[in-house]
Parts: C-alpha cells; structure tokens; sequence
C-alpha cells in the first residue's frame, strides 16, 4: 500500500550523546551541538551566579529541615544547570509550571524566599500569587501539570500573545499517563511549550532501567512529531541554549520540543528519605566530577570572565539569601483559621458559613479566638 | 436562534439576555443546550468548546451540533482523545484567561480525568488563595434508561458531590438545562454540568432564551402536603408521574427539583420537609453511598423532630450499572416509589 | 558527558512504508518484509475463509440493526485482515483482549454467535466465558485493556506458562494515558505481548492528523525500546505473519511489539453514527479498491489455491453462519431479573438479599414473579 | 517474624495460621502489615506485591520493608511510576491466576487509577457473571495528621463505599492491620485496603499470627449505653478519648469500630443504637457526601422509631484539605464530639 504515508520530517531520532558545550572537565566539548551556540559570557556568568544562590538556598533549608523546624524539602541539589538553565531562559510574559522540586526555579523566577518557604512550612498550598510571576503553583500530582502547561500555551496561541509555557517533569512523573496526553495535545495542537524532562535517574528509590527501557527518554519525542534532544543536564551553558532555541520555536508557531536533561539527584530524595536503601555511596561520589557549578566557574576562570573578586561578590550575596532564609522562618506567619473556609469558591457557600461559626466557637470556647 | 450582533456586545454573566428571542417552539433539551452554548461562545470571546467529536460531528448527542461552522475551529474543535487531557488542558487554559466548556463523552468516560479534576480543578482556587479561579464547565451526559452498553448509563454525581470545591447542577428540562448551563459558564467556579442522557429529547414549548431561577437554588415543581419527593435530573419526570398517581389515591406529593446537587439547597427542602413531615429522595445511583445518603443525612439533620418517618431513599440496587435487559428492574420506577411510601407508618 | 550512554539497540525507525506481501492489485508487492515470510497457501487460504465469514457475520449483525433487532453494533467492516490476521496468529493457550470493534476476533476465537451476541442485544455484558475461548471481555473503556493484557503477559511469565497476549486499540485509543503505560510497562517487563494497533483512520469523527502529529502511529514504539513495525492492514497476510512473528518473540522472552495496521474503517463507527458529517463518500470509494477480502481471493485464485468450488463452499458455510445468526436472534434469552444480583460479589452480602426481596416483591404485585 | 516451611505449607485462606507465633511484643500498625504481607506471600506463590519504591525502599511508609529481600524481585518488585498502569497490570495478573496486593503510595496518588478501579476492578466479576475474579488488594494509605505537604492527606474512602461491586476495609490498631489485610489477600474479591496514615506508628502488644473479628464485622471497643459513638480507621482513638472524656461528665458512650466499610454491619450499629437512641458518626473526610452520610441515612432508615435525636455526622469541614498549619482546625477533635453531643436535645 503506498498510499497515504505522511512526510518523514522531524521523525529521525537524535544524537545518542548529549549536547554538550562545557564538559566536565571544563573545557569545551566536541559533543553535539544540533546548531545551537554557547550563550554569551554575560549570560554564563549570571547563570553561575544563579547557580550558586539556587544552591545556598537549598542547602539553608535542607539545613532547617534537619533541625527539625521544616517539615519535608526536595533539594534539588546537583541539578541547578536544569533548573536555573531552564528557568533563566524564559521571556517574563513565559509561564513556568514547575513541580515540587523545582523550588530553585521559583527563586530563579523572582519569587521571594518567604513565599517558597510559605507552602514548605505549611502556610498555605501555593504560598505565592501566580499571576505575579507567571508560574503555576508547584505541582505534587505527578506528571498533571506538564497538561497545564500545554492548555495555557494553546491559549496563549489562540489569544496571539506570544507567551510560551515551560514545564519540568522527572524521569519518573515521564511514566504517567497524562505525559503522554501532554505531549500528544501539544504536538497535535502545536503549542508553544518545552518540556524539560530531568533526568535525574531516579524516581525516589526506583531507578531508570526499571521506569523505563527506551535508550534515552528523548526518544518518546519521535513518536508525537516532536523534535527531541537530549542535552547534558550539568552544562548550563547547553541547557539554556537549548530550551531558549525551544522557546524560540514555540513562539515562531514551530510547536513543542522534549529536552531531556540528564542529570543526578545528588541528595536523597526529600529529608524523610533513605538513599542508602537503593543505591551506593560510591555512584553519588562518581557524579561528584560532574557538578554543574565547580565546572562552569573553573570554565568561567580559565576565560577570564570570573575572577577571585567576582567569585567572592557572590559568595557574599549567597550568603545574605541564606540569611534572609533564616530571617524568613523567623518570621513566622500566624495564620487564620478562616483561611479554611475563604477561598473554597468564588461565590460563597451558606454551609460553609454555618461550619466556620462552628469553629469560631470551639476556638472561642478554648479561649483561641 | 440567530446570534446578532447586539448578542454578542451585551451578553454578560447573567444568563439569558443578549440574543434576541425565538418565538415559543417546542424545545428539546440537546436544542437548548446547544443554543446555550451557542449564545455563550457569541456572549465572550474566551468561551471555548472542545473535546471528543464535539466539532465536525456536533457530538454523539448532538448538543454541539452547528457551533464548529459557525465560530470556527479556533473556537469549537475536535481534541485527541484523552480525558486527563481534556481536562488538564482545560485547567491550563482557564489559567491563561479562556473559559473552556469541555464533554466527556459519557459518565463512565469522565473516569480517566478523576485526578485532574479531583486534585485540580477542585483545589486550584484553594490552594492559590483565591489568586487563580477556574472557570471551566465540564459537561458530563450522564445517568442510563437508554439501552446502552456497559460503562453508558452510570450515574457518577457522588463522586462530584463529595469533593469540595467543586459545585454540581444539573437540569431535568429544557429551560433549566439553557438557564444553567449558561450561568455555569458565566460562573468563576468550576462547573460538573450533568445532563441526563435520557431527557435529551424531552420537548418544551420556549422562548429562548430563557431565565430560570438561578443555580444554587432547589424548585417546588408541584405542591402537595402529605410527603416531599425530592428529584433530579432524570427521575424529576418520575417523581412528577409518581405524584401524580399518589394524588389518585389520596396522597399529596410535593415534588422538589433539586437542580444543584452542590451546594444543597437546606432552605428550599426544609420548609417543604417541615410542612410535609416525611421526605424521599429518588435517583438512579445505586443506594450505598450515593447522593441521597447526603440528602437524608443532612435533611435529617436539620428537622428531625419535625420528621413523622425516616427519610427514605428510592434508588438503583447496589449493583453495577446493568445490561439493557436488566434495566427496567434496575431503575427506581413509580411503584417503586409508591411501595417505598407503603413502609412508612402512616399512624405516626 | 561520555557517560551512561545506553547502547542503541532496537532504537532506530523503522520503515515508512508498510510491510506488505500482497498488494492492493492482488500481485507481490515490493514492499519492505522485515524479514518475514509470507504464509504458506493453506494458512493463506484458511485466512480467507475466515475473512469471508466475518465479513458475512457482521453484514447480518448491521441488518439486524437496521431492523431495530439490535441496538448499536460497531463494525470492522474493511478491517477483516487485521482482526483475522491477528487473531488467527494466536495459539491456543495465548489470551486475546479485545475491545467493541473486535467482533470479528471473537468469531475467529471460537466465540459462539449466540454469546457475541449476548453483549450486544443486551443479556449481559459480556456474553461470554473468558476462561473458555482465553479471551477477556470486549473493553469499551478505551485503552484499559491494553494493561490489562500486559499484566496478564506478566502473569503468564511469572509462572513460566509459554502463554502471550495480543490486545486490539485503535488509533484513537493511543491517544490514552493507558496506553502509554502499557507500553511502558509492556516493554520494562519484557512481557510477551502485542500491541495490534488497528489505525483505521478516525476514532468515531476525528482524524488521525488531528489524533496525532507523528509521521506513523509505530513511531511510538522506539520511546519504549520496543519494536515498533507498520503493516499494511489489509494485506491479511503481512498481518499474520507481522502477529505470529511478535508472539514468538514474546514466547522467547524477547517482550512486546507493537504492530500498527493501516487500515479503514469503511462503515459508520456503530449504526447511530453519521459518517458524511465527518468523511466524503470519494474517500470511502477510494478505500474500496484496498479491500482485503477481493485482493486475497483474487491472489489465491492467480495461485490456483481457490477454485469455483472452493469459492461456492466458503460462501455457503458463510451463508450458513449468516442463517446461525438470525436463528440465534430468534432464541432470545430470558434474563431472569435475579442476575442483577448475583454476581457483584464472590461472598454473598446481606444487604443485596434485602434489596433482592424489594424486587421480587414489586415483580410479585405487578404479577410478573 | 519467621516464615518457615510449615507456615508455607498450611496457611491458607483463613488469616493468620499457619506462621509459628511470636512471643508478645510492642508492634507497630506498619510492622503488623509487613507481617501481614509476609506471610501471605509465604502462603501463597500467587501472591505477587508491587508498586511504586515497594521493593528496594521498602514503600515510603517501610510497610513492605525486606520484603523484597526475602522474596525476590519476582514476588516483590518496584513498577513504573503510573498508578492506572499499576491497577491495570494487576488487573491482568489477577485474570492470569496471581493475587496481587498493590500499594497507591499516597491516597491522591490513587486517582489516576480511578477509571480502572471503578470501570474493572469493581466490575469484572458482574461482567463476567462471576466467571472471572479479581482477588486483588489496593493497599492506599489514607487520611491526614501528619502535617504532609497538599495531595498527601485525602480521605477518599467516599469514592470507593460509592462503588458497587468494591469491598473497602480499614484496620484502626495493629491486630486488625494484620488480621484483615491477611483475609483480604485471601479473599477473592478486591479489596480496598486503607491504611491510616496517622497511626501507622500506632503500637500494640501483639504475638502474631493473630486473628481478630472477621472482615465485614463491626467491633464494639468500649460499651456504653447513652450514646453510640461511629468511628473507623484513624478516628477510633478520638472515639475512643471522647468517650473517656464524656465518662468524666456522667456521659457513658459506646464506641463502634466498623473496620469494613462496604458492606456495612447493619446488626451490630442497630443493637447498639437502639440500646443507646443516639448515635454519631466521627470521620477526617469532609461532611457533603462523605461516609458518614451512608451511616447516617441507613442507620435513621432502619431505627427511626428508636432514635431520640439526628445521627450527628463529626467531621472534617467541606474544604480541601488545608495546609499543615490549618490541619489542627479541620481534625474533629474529642472537643467536636463532645460539642456535637451537646446540640441534641437530651430531654427527649
Ligand atoms: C501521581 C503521583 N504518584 C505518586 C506520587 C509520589 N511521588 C512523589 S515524587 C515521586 C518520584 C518522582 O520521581 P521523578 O519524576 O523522577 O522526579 P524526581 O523526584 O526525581 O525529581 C513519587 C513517586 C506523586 N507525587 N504523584
Ligand atoms: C475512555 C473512553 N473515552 C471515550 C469513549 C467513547 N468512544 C468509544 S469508541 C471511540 C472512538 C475510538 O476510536 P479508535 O480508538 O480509533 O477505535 P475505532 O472505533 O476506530 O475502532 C470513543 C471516543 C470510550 N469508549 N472510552
Ligand atoms: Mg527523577
Ligand atoms: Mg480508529
């Protein structure tokens, strides 16, 4: 039957080896570069300095989780190329839709320490206002929010703005069903929207050869018409250049794109977790030659664009954001109890009323209110 | 039902209004709907409507019928077909300024979006403190007595009813199923729109469009004063017929629709309940756990001692939906109902 | 990052061209094989009795409904080669999960008329018992049935059984979240299992082209690390040998495979539907010149496999299904109103007995018990 | 706990037997149910246990800890990570002849199963009139006070009692973890199986293998005689510690500990209701549409005439369920019981 077979364009699958521009060992790579350029030293330096901060962050709240003074934290730790590469590269009118490690991508994104804090230390759910810094509330369903991400960029595309969406989901969260729905609706519909997949070989204690036996995940792209690429996830320099290209894309009508980032989780999984169950000392150790921050400011030193006075300024800057973490919890928010019943709908509920005077009177009765 | 172009210009969040009015015609309530969809695509520009074979085919029932030619497949299209993402596009959508007006195709078909819609739609206004609303109505055909294959005819409003955040209507005739389906649309709060799949092609004399008490609020559809038989969707015809053959021997049957399962209407039913004394609520679910355990539970509640007998509960068994040979026992019929207000002692 | 980089293995696409033996001019084509081979004349032959007999079976099922004797029959009119290719590749002990289209695989399975067309005129719901043919009930709920046929497979290897498993989904069902975790499942667990994915070009209305982006439906398959082949879905002959072929790997522990065939739905999806909303009369015309059944006899006859005489018996036993069909019509069922009952759970419960005597006395007022 | 030759050889489908017994010991609910799961698997090599991080972790929870180890990745697996593809294989595997017990490792993350829960699981055997069984255990962790992040604190118990054709169990100490997970294994219905969060740190001096009430049977756990007090799963010890406190007030309250869900033991609540005249039902699930308004309606429905106030539904409110620093306002507390106790009208 030689009849009705479509065009075979974008249907190649790509590069085996990660693109790549800075390699681990600093110098430039000769991995592939699919057409994309290294990003200027200005933009790399003020990746570096992101990095660094992205990184004192989390270590300041892991810190507080072992104290004891918050609850549950997913560092992100050893994937800041990913996070901060990914996030840097979003235009303002962009919407990221992050999930719940991605706390790095929200500091990228602007929003303030306390508002990240807010949903960590149990505040409220969100913690910050959406709209203020275009990023959805950090997604804890596995994989649903990678459909967000596509329906707000379809209407973006409807409406004509030229918003593009990014969002980020993990090697696991590619297993779920609504993955595959994301990637077909946004291919079918050509959307503006990237998805950075990362890499970080496991999903809690389950490890990638058992998530998956594709050779590389990047490979799913082929099947829904999507270009997809696999970018070495500790180069910020290549994950940033590939999800601005992407971005690029989506707003010039050109549809979505699949980066898979690959990349390690060098903590455990959140602090309540016990790594050493499912994986040795030694591979953490191994992925220690390959961290994204040593790398790029021993690149960014040997030309010239960091030196021990820059290097400095930023420790110093990284240390008064861990600071203002500490100011932060200190500052704890009292909160309301009628914040239970307040924003349930937008019209208000008559029974809703009636179970608020409910509470009121117990707390009063308690000598709470 | 011609869309003009002062339509378009004035039609606002109140239902109705804005599309100048067809003269009385007999109405079904696939017509309705679709003319409510029609006049809300027309009222804002944001309104969208899309899902499974909604657009070049109008839908499997027709209630989309029309509205892809007229506003064009930016508007009204055809989606891949996958409920989740119906849903979680939908979510996405409504947070970049849309008010996307989604179907599943049938009841059973809403399953694959449980979560997006349980953990999401839900949630979203909640969990964002009321920065971010979703004005998004899902419309769910819903409900059996139509012959149809397994997963056809499930009656799935428990599982609405019983997640906060979510608010729950549905119409059982034409005019309701315009006015509501127009007002969920104008709605901020997201929106389960369950039409009962076998009151589709119910006929009413109209003039569209048309304003009917607004959501949030039960209707006395027939006064009586002896027993109070709540209805819905479906079995409101039913409960109507059922009170009717109560009246031939002596019983007065008051017959409320309660159109929105979520909120409940306490206010509406209570006065009836405490005029009448005794109360049955009647839908197709089966018993265990359906609708009509919140509906006893909390009407007892609030007038207990006004109460002469308990609340009883006419219903599907608490069986699978059937196969169409089984139907006819399956579903709460007017004897059934009639035998149900046998049980009561009447002394009391 | 030269690291961690997977062997290649299974990874590339696969041809663009279906495989094919028979053209649609009824002469060997050119067509990639894959390194298959065409059935011998017998199977070749016992192929095309089948696929004349479900053709006439559901030619008189479609009567029947036109009649108002059945409420909604979907019909695999046109798609005899895939569900006869495929069910015929099937060994005894394998189990095949159909859906509602696969009528015709039921029939193949040894599925007696009477209990196919139990589920349709509404006695039960399944109509048939699944231990008996090793065949599940037809899925209405799109997709779900591809699960289950990879837990199954994995059940079968588990106990070491040499039993595989062959599930139907159409091109609209690959669209569900179900399906990619099938996949995904399918191919992590090497389970013996194959995907026949019948693309028959729409899912109720909608198009492939709005249903996916890829450049073919098999694309989806390297994602996986499965194999992923295209078959030309009304050679009935690059079916059976694509379906075996899949089977036997799976048998060797070799796992899944997912075979697209390219075919067309040449009725409406059920008799409520109304094709001209959606499709021109010129494309089912055009259809017609690839139909399966007038291409293999006309082949079989160049061969000298089918003469006259085999010609007129084939029809006459269809003939005599055809007549076995409206004789089972004319048996209709009591359903006895106890079965509502009966079956929901495997221990009794209390509160069924209760609503069980509220029936049977309703029956007994109305006079009916 | 070992697992010795014997153990494998006689244990069947009644629970517990079969293992040698400890010496009585302080065990967990969490160490009760690792019991539980071991000797089922040494029971029975159909037994399969799988999920997300339930084999090399042990489940986030450790309830299926060294379980792995002990058996081999082919009885004890982790799976990818999508909750209908877990449902779904089991499904299959459970038509293949095994039995699987699979974990949903958080309530909410039980959602993407939700289609093949409802649409399969809980009906093949109707289907299929009874030809095909589905002996499957959903273990899911359920319900809240563990000031978990948003998604991790659900009581979804509602959407489960709705569904016909599903047994729902939930153990409220560790005997009964271990009792009734082993007859659920056996059982060859599918069983949800709730495990509640909060009180898998719950410690009982226990020699296992134990056997406690069967399934489908409701436990007195404190007798009283003015009010019968509902509870289940993690508000047994609230029931529990507010009937300690009405002890101090003169108040003498019977706690019933229902353990199953669907079906409900009808005979049990309705002697101890009809002794007492009043009843309240405590759960952590909001109150529209939860469980307790099933045990509300049918235990009004069939004691009316011995009842001398409402069935009082003590609950979560009707919100999502808030952030952990809210929780301790949403909890029913001993106060809330007692609070409710107070709104009846004890001249009756
Ligand atoms: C639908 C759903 N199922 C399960 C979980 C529980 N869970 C939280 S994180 C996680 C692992 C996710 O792994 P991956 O996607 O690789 O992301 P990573 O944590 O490595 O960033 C699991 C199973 C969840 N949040 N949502
Ligand atoms: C989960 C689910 N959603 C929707 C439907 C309704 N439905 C039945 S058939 C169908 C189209 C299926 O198309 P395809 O998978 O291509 O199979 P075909 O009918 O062409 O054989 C739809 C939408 C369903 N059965 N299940
Ligand atoms: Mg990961
Ligand atoms: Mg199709």
């Amino acid at each position: 039957m030689t009849i009705d077979v479509p065009p075979s364009t974008g249907r190649a699958l790509p590069q085996l080896q990660p693109i790549s521009f800075i390699g681990p060992d600093s110098s430039p790579t000769d991995a592939p570069t699919e057409g994309l350029s290294i990003p200027s030293d200005r933009t790399l330096l003020g990746l570096y300095r992101q990095m660094v901060h992205v990184r004192r962050f989390e270590a300041q709240v892991t810190h507080l989780t072992r104290q004891g003074r918050l609850a549950t934290y997913p560092s992100a730790a050893g994937q800041e190329a990913c996070e901060v590469g990914a996030t840097t590269a979003l235009a303002p009118n962009d919407w990221l839709f992050p999930t719940y490690r991605d706390s790095a991508s929200l500091l990228t994104r602007g929003v303030p320490v306390a508002e990240i804090l807010a949903a960590f230390r149990g505040d409220w759910h969100c913690g910050f206002d959406p709209h203020e810094y275009h990023t959805s509330p950090a997604a804890t369903p596995l994989a649903t929010q990678t459909l967000h991400a596509t329906g707000f960029a379809m209407a973006a595309k409807l409406k004509g703005t030229d918003a593009a969406t990014l969002t980020f989901l993990g090697d696991g969260a590619s297993s779920e069903g609504d993955t595959h729905e994301a990637f077909n609706f946004a291919s079918v519909w050509q959307t503006p929207t990237v998805f950075v997949l990362q890499n970080n070989q496991y999903a809690i204690s389950t490890p990638l050869r058992e998530q998956s036996n594709a050779t590389m995940l990047a490979d799913r792209a082929a099947g829904y018409g999507m270009p997809g690429i696999r970018v070495d996830g500790n180069d910020v320099a290549a994950v940033f250049a590939a999800v601005a290209t992407a971005l690029e894309r989506g707003r010039n009508g050109e549809g979505p794109t699949l980066i898979e980032c690959l990349t390690y989780r060098m903590e455990s999984h959140t602090n309540s977790d016990d790594p050493t169950k499912y994986r040795d000392a030694e591979e953490v150790e191994h992925w220690k030659q390959f961290d994204p921050i040593t790398r790029l400011e021993t690149y960014l030193r040997s030309t010239g664009v960091l030196d021990d006075a820059g290097f400095d300024e930023i420790t110093a800057s990284a240390e008064e954001l861990a600071a203002s973490v500490r100011d932060a919890m200190n500052d704890e928010a009292v909160i309301d109890p009628s914040e239970l019943f307040a924003h349930v709908y937008a019209s208000p509920r008559a029974s809703l009323g009636e179970q608020q005077k409910i509470l009121e009177a117990e707390l009063a009765a308690a000598g709470r209110a | 039902m011609s869309v003009d172009a002062e339509a378009t210009a004035s039609a606002t969040a109140d239902s109705g209004g804005g599309t100048a009015a067809t003269a009385p015609a007999p109405v079904t309530m696939t017509k309705a709907l679709n003319a409510a969809l029609r006049d809300s695509l027309a009222a804002d520009e944001n309104v969208l409507v899309y899902g499974e074979d909604v657009g070049r085919l109008g839908g499997v029932f027709r209630v989309t019928e029309g509205l892809r030619k007229e506003f064009g497949p930016e508007r009204v299209w055809d989606s891949p077909l996958a409920e989740s993402g119906i849903v979680g596009t939908a979510i996405g959508m409504a947070m970049g300024g849309m008010r996307p007006v989604i179907e599943m195709q049938f009841d059973a078909y809403a399953y694959p979006a449980f979560e997006q819609i349980v953990s999401h739609v839900a949630k979203m206004r909640n969990r964002t403190k009321g920065r971010v609303s979703l004005p998004i109505t899902i419309r769910i055909p819903y409900a059996g007595d139509i012959g149809g294959v397994e997963h056809h005819s499930d009656s799935s409003e428990a599982y609405w009813t019983s997640t906060p955040g979510l608010t729950v209507l549905t119409p059982s005739n034409p005019a309701d199923a315009y006015s509501l389906l127009r007002e969920s649309i104008a709605s901020d709060d997201p929106v389960i729109f369950m039409e009962p799949k076998s009151r589709y092609w119910m006929k009413e004399t109209l003039s569209l469009p048309v304003t009917t008490a607004p959501m949030n609020r039960a209707e006395v559809v027939r006064k009586g004063s002896d027993v109070t038989l709540l209805a819905y969707g479906p079995t409101v015809r039913t409960a109507v017929e059922a009170a009717e053959a109560g009246a031939e021997h002596g019983l007065s049957v008051e017959v409320i629709d309660l159109r929105t399962l979520s909120p409940f209407d306490d206010e509406t039913v209570s006065a009836s309940v405490r005029k009448t004394s005794r109360a049955a609520i009647i839908h197709e679910a089966a018993q265990f756990g359906g609708y009509g355990a919140e509906v006893a539970a909390r009407v007892t509640e609030r007038n207990f001692t006004h109460l002469s007998a308990p609340i009883l509960r006419i219903t599907g068994f608490d069986v699978p939906y059937p196969s169409p040979k089984l139907e006819e026992y399956y579903l709460p019929t007017v004897e059934r109902v009639l035998d149900a207000f046998e049980t009561w002692d009447w002394e009391l």
